[in-house]
């Protein structure tokens, strides 16, 4: 059985087949399935950085001040489309093309609905 | 005031500057923010080097040793006339007063040592935080007998050097 | 659930409400052909220092092996099926006075700070 | 009314955590060089600790999280660890030079040499922590701290020209010695913005157990407290530039020097006061950064924590401050200068500050932490400011350190 530690995930650097930077990783998505946890989706690129922070807005603000805005998107990437066998050296399994359609915009759009519900079940107040 | 690090003017700037840019870009950062986004902040980057350059030549600029060491031996001097003061009327315990003339003949000494002037200014000056240097001693060894006497001589002689010194460091201050 | 923001470096307590450490590490069961599954939670100073680069974790395990035995030559792990609640706090069912995770805080207790008067 | 009993006593408390070792000698250094002229430091520099205690309080009432904790969570180990190193080490800094203040004052009124007390001062700092809750040692530091207010007695008693003093309170370029006197200006921001005091004061909001019916007295007790606290140091100022500057004792170089501020006004009793402020604000100073390396550390790798507890109960917690006690003890055992060593730690904590505030921006907009007490307008805006001085000071600080006015 390959175990692997997610939190060696977290702020690496996502490579394409090609070896070509797609991005860092700053959220790992998982989901209740019954009892169990499941990884769903990697979330790859300094906009998930700041929505992980909250500060979306003010984030955006400080990068168009400093004109260090170089995209306006961020990737999500599904679970299978991602080697993380050596969390080390995440890779990518689908060539750079396909992850057109995974990208959300900046502000947000194109988000499913389930992903903006971030309340866990159990929250405590 | 006298810095913990002394080091020579030069070797300032560059050798700071990216250890503490890169510090902060750490904290920033969050749980690993694309680090080679600071390196296109180079504009950045360059300002403050900028800023440091111009801080570095300002200090430069204000530190002559000669007026930073008569300033203190000055401070020291008036530190020591005024402990006396104290002393003499009762509200300075005789431990601290002594104490207190031993640190300052202690930095006169040493502010007399820090001036490497051939000139007969420099040498003026020097002359004079001596005078200062030995009245604070002998206020001291009057302030450990007791003698209010003794003490009150090297007041005396405590103003009189000040003067000198005040006289001598003239021509060779700033303009303040 | 977002696992960095929601999960990893939260706070961990007890059964009993015992504050005994953060998620320092969240260990998932790769499996072809199907989604990772989380099997559990990593606590422990192994852990932190794998996160900070290979050799400290190296260092680390090696001090931890050396200074507590085989016990601790591994971080700390909580089964996925222990973990109650996620929350503020990270609630887990578990005693940490039955698990290896307060060793050092016992010996410390009872060979320092309990020796010294008033404790 | 008990409502209102805390909020004095909360006041009464934050001045006896902003007045300690760093904030008089930085005073009374400015005072007796430059006159009023740095009033503006001590103005602006208790405003920017206003604002970040009002959130760290604001903070602590509504997530029940203390600063550090969130820091942790929110931005993960590996960016935490810088904060929390930096924090450790100008607190160990900070927490010596504060050992060294008492220290000093204890030669002052034995006329044994300051050496000799750096143990003793940090055993009976430990000791009081160790038997101690922290309700006793936050209200026994606060009324007795009382007795800094004789430098405001004094200011008033010297009868300074109010104008000049109000001059002071607006910037100005230096006549002379500019690099001197921006090291002073970092080093008065450094010893009022002092880190410590906010994370203190969160965990002190999660000891006290406060809920969100505590805002509008955290709010009170930020503003006045603080204000209250710069109104000290202000007044440290103004004595040391009329008696201090006025016999022409323009270097304080000396701790030596430090007590003669008071003889002029008070005559023997100016002495004892001196005394006295000196050993009491720094004795509290050093309570609470040993509670707060202590607080760091069991926040961070989520330990038990708890001045209330038993030292049993939370064996880590007290190894750490034990720990860093013994170990601040040890610079001035070896006869490091107090007074050097303090400047050099609040120019210090001035360059460490943005490793510390900028988390604030972040957190206190997070609605998951804060909900619908997130910051507003003015206190963002005041976040960003505290930080870009930050940043300023960091950069300049460390060049300054090194030549500062050499």
């Amino acid at each position: 059985m390959a175990t692997v530690n997610l939190e060696h995930l977290a702020g690496r650097r996502v490579l394409s087949l090609r070896g070509k930077s797609v991005g860092h990783i700053e959220e790992i998505r998982v989901e209740r399935d019954g009892d169990e946890l499941l990884v769903t989706e990697f979330h790859v690129g300094i906009f998930a950085a700041f929505e992980r922070l909250s500060a979306l807005p003010v984030g955006t603000e400080v990068l168009d001040l400093f004109r260090l805005r170089h995209r306006d998107y961020m990737y999500r990437i599904p679970w299978d489309m991602l080697d993380i066998s050596d969390p080390a050296r995440p890779r990518l399994r689908c060539r750079l093309e396909q992850l057109s359609h995974m990208k959300v915009g900046a502000d947000g759009k194109g988000r499913s609905p389930a992903s903006t519900a971030h309340a866990s079940p159990g929250r405590k107040k | 005031m006298s810095p913990l690090f002394p080091v020579r003017c030069r070797s300032a700037e560059g050798r700071n500057a990216p250890n503490s840019k890169s510090r902060h870009a750490d904290a920033i950062r969050g749980k690993g923010w694309a680090a080679e986004k600071w390196r296109t902040a180079r504009p950045l980057a360059e300002g403050v080097a900028l800023l440091l350059v111009l801080l570095g030549l300002a200090a430069c600029s204000s530190s002559q040793p000669i007026e930073k060491q008569s300033a203190l031996a000055a401070s020291a001097g008036q530190t020591a006339t005024m402990v006396v003061d104290a002393w003499a009327s009762g509200a300075a315990p005789t431990a601290y007063a002594s104490a207190t003339l031993q640190s300052m003949a202690e930095s006169l000494a040493a502010a007399g040592r820090q001036i490497q002037s051939d000139n007969s200014q420099g040498r003026a000056v020097v002359t004079a935080i001596g005078q200062l240097s030995a009245a604070t001693r002998q206020a001291q060894a009057g302030v450990e007998a007791g003698n209010p006497r003794q003490a009150s001589q090297a007041q005396h002689d405590l103003r009189m050097a000040a003067a000198d010194l005040e006289a001598a460091a003239k021509p060779i201050a700033p303009k303040s | 659930m977002d696992l960095l923001r929601d999960l990893l470096d939260k706070q961990v307590v007890d059964r009993n409400q015992v504050k005994i450490g953060k998620v320092d590490g969240v260990v998932a069961e790769l499996r072809p052909g199907r989604p990772p599954r989380v099997l559990a939670i990593e606590l422990g100073s192994i852990t932190l220092a794998r996160r900070l680069g290979a050799r400290p974790g190296r260092w680390m395990a090696w001090l931890a092996k050396t200074l507590g035995g085989k016990r601790h030559a591994e971080p700390h792990h909580i089964g996925w099926n222990k973990v109650r609640d996620v929350g503020v706090d990270i609630d887990v069912d578990i005693d940490v006075r039955r698990t290896a995770i307060f060793d050092w805080q016992d010996w410390l207790r009872d060979h320092v700070i309990g020796r010294i008067p008033g404790a | 009314m008990k409502k209102l009993i805390e909020i004095s006593l909360g006041i009464v408390t934050s001045v006896g955590g902003f007045l300690e070792v760093g904030s008089m000698a930085t005073a009374a250094q400015a005072g007796a060089t430059f006159g009023f002229q740095l009033i503006w430091a001590i103005l602006l520099g208790t405003i920017c600790i206003i604002f970040l205690v009002e959130m760290a309080g604001r903070f602590a009432a509504v997530s029940h999280h203390t600063i550090i904790d969130a820091i942790r969570e929110r931005f993960g180990f590996n960016a935490f660890l810088w904060p929390l190193l930096a924090t450790l080490l100008v607190n160990f800094l900070v927490m010596s030079a504060e050992i060294g203040g008492v220290a000093i004052a204890a030669e002052f009124a034995t006329g044994i040499g300051f050496q000799w007390w750096a143990l003793p001062v940090a055993f009976l700092t430990w000791l009081l922590l160790w038997k101690g809750t922290f309700g006793f040692i936050e209200k026994g530091v606060a009324i007795l701290g009382l007795v800094t207010l004789c430098f405001v007695v004094a200011a008033v008693m010297l009868k300074p020209d109010w104008e000049a003093v109000a001059a002071g309170a607006i910037p100005s370029l230096p006549g002379h010695d500019a690099a001197n006197y921006w090291f002073m200006a970092v080093s008065i921001l450094g010893a009022s913005i002092s880190p410590y005091l906010f994370t203190f004061y969160s965990s002190g909001a999660i000891e006290d157990k406060w809920d969100k019916t505590y805002l509008g007295a955290n709010r009170a007790i930020a503003g006045l407290g603080m204000t209250f606290g710069g109104t000290i140091s202000v007044g440290v100022l103004i004595v040391a530039a009329l008696v201090l500057g006025a016999h022409g004792i323009n270097q304080v170089e000396d701790y030596h020097q430090l007590p003669l501020m008071l003889i002029p006004v008070f005559g023997f009793w100016g002495f004892v006061l001196f005394v006295a402020s000196l050993a009491i604000a720094c004795f509290g100073a050093a309570l609470e950064i040993g509670l707060q390396q202590a607080y760091l550390v069991a926040q961070g790798f989520g330990w038990t924590w708890g001045e209330d507890l038993k030292p049993r109960q939370d064996p880590a917690f007290c190894g750490v401050y034990t720990l860093s006690l013994l170990l601040a003890a040890i610079p001035i055992t070896l006869g490091l200068d107090p007074l050097k060593l303090t400047i050099f730690s609040m120019a210090l904590t001035a360059a460490s500050l943005p490793l510390t505030v900028v988390p604030f921006l972040f957190l206190l907009n997070d609605e998951r932490y804060v909900g619908e007490h997130r910051n507003g307008v003015i206190s963002n805006a005041a976040v960003i400011f505290i930080i870009a001085l930050g940043f300023v000071l960091a950069v300049v600080s460390i060049p300054l350190q090194i030549f500062g006015g050499s």
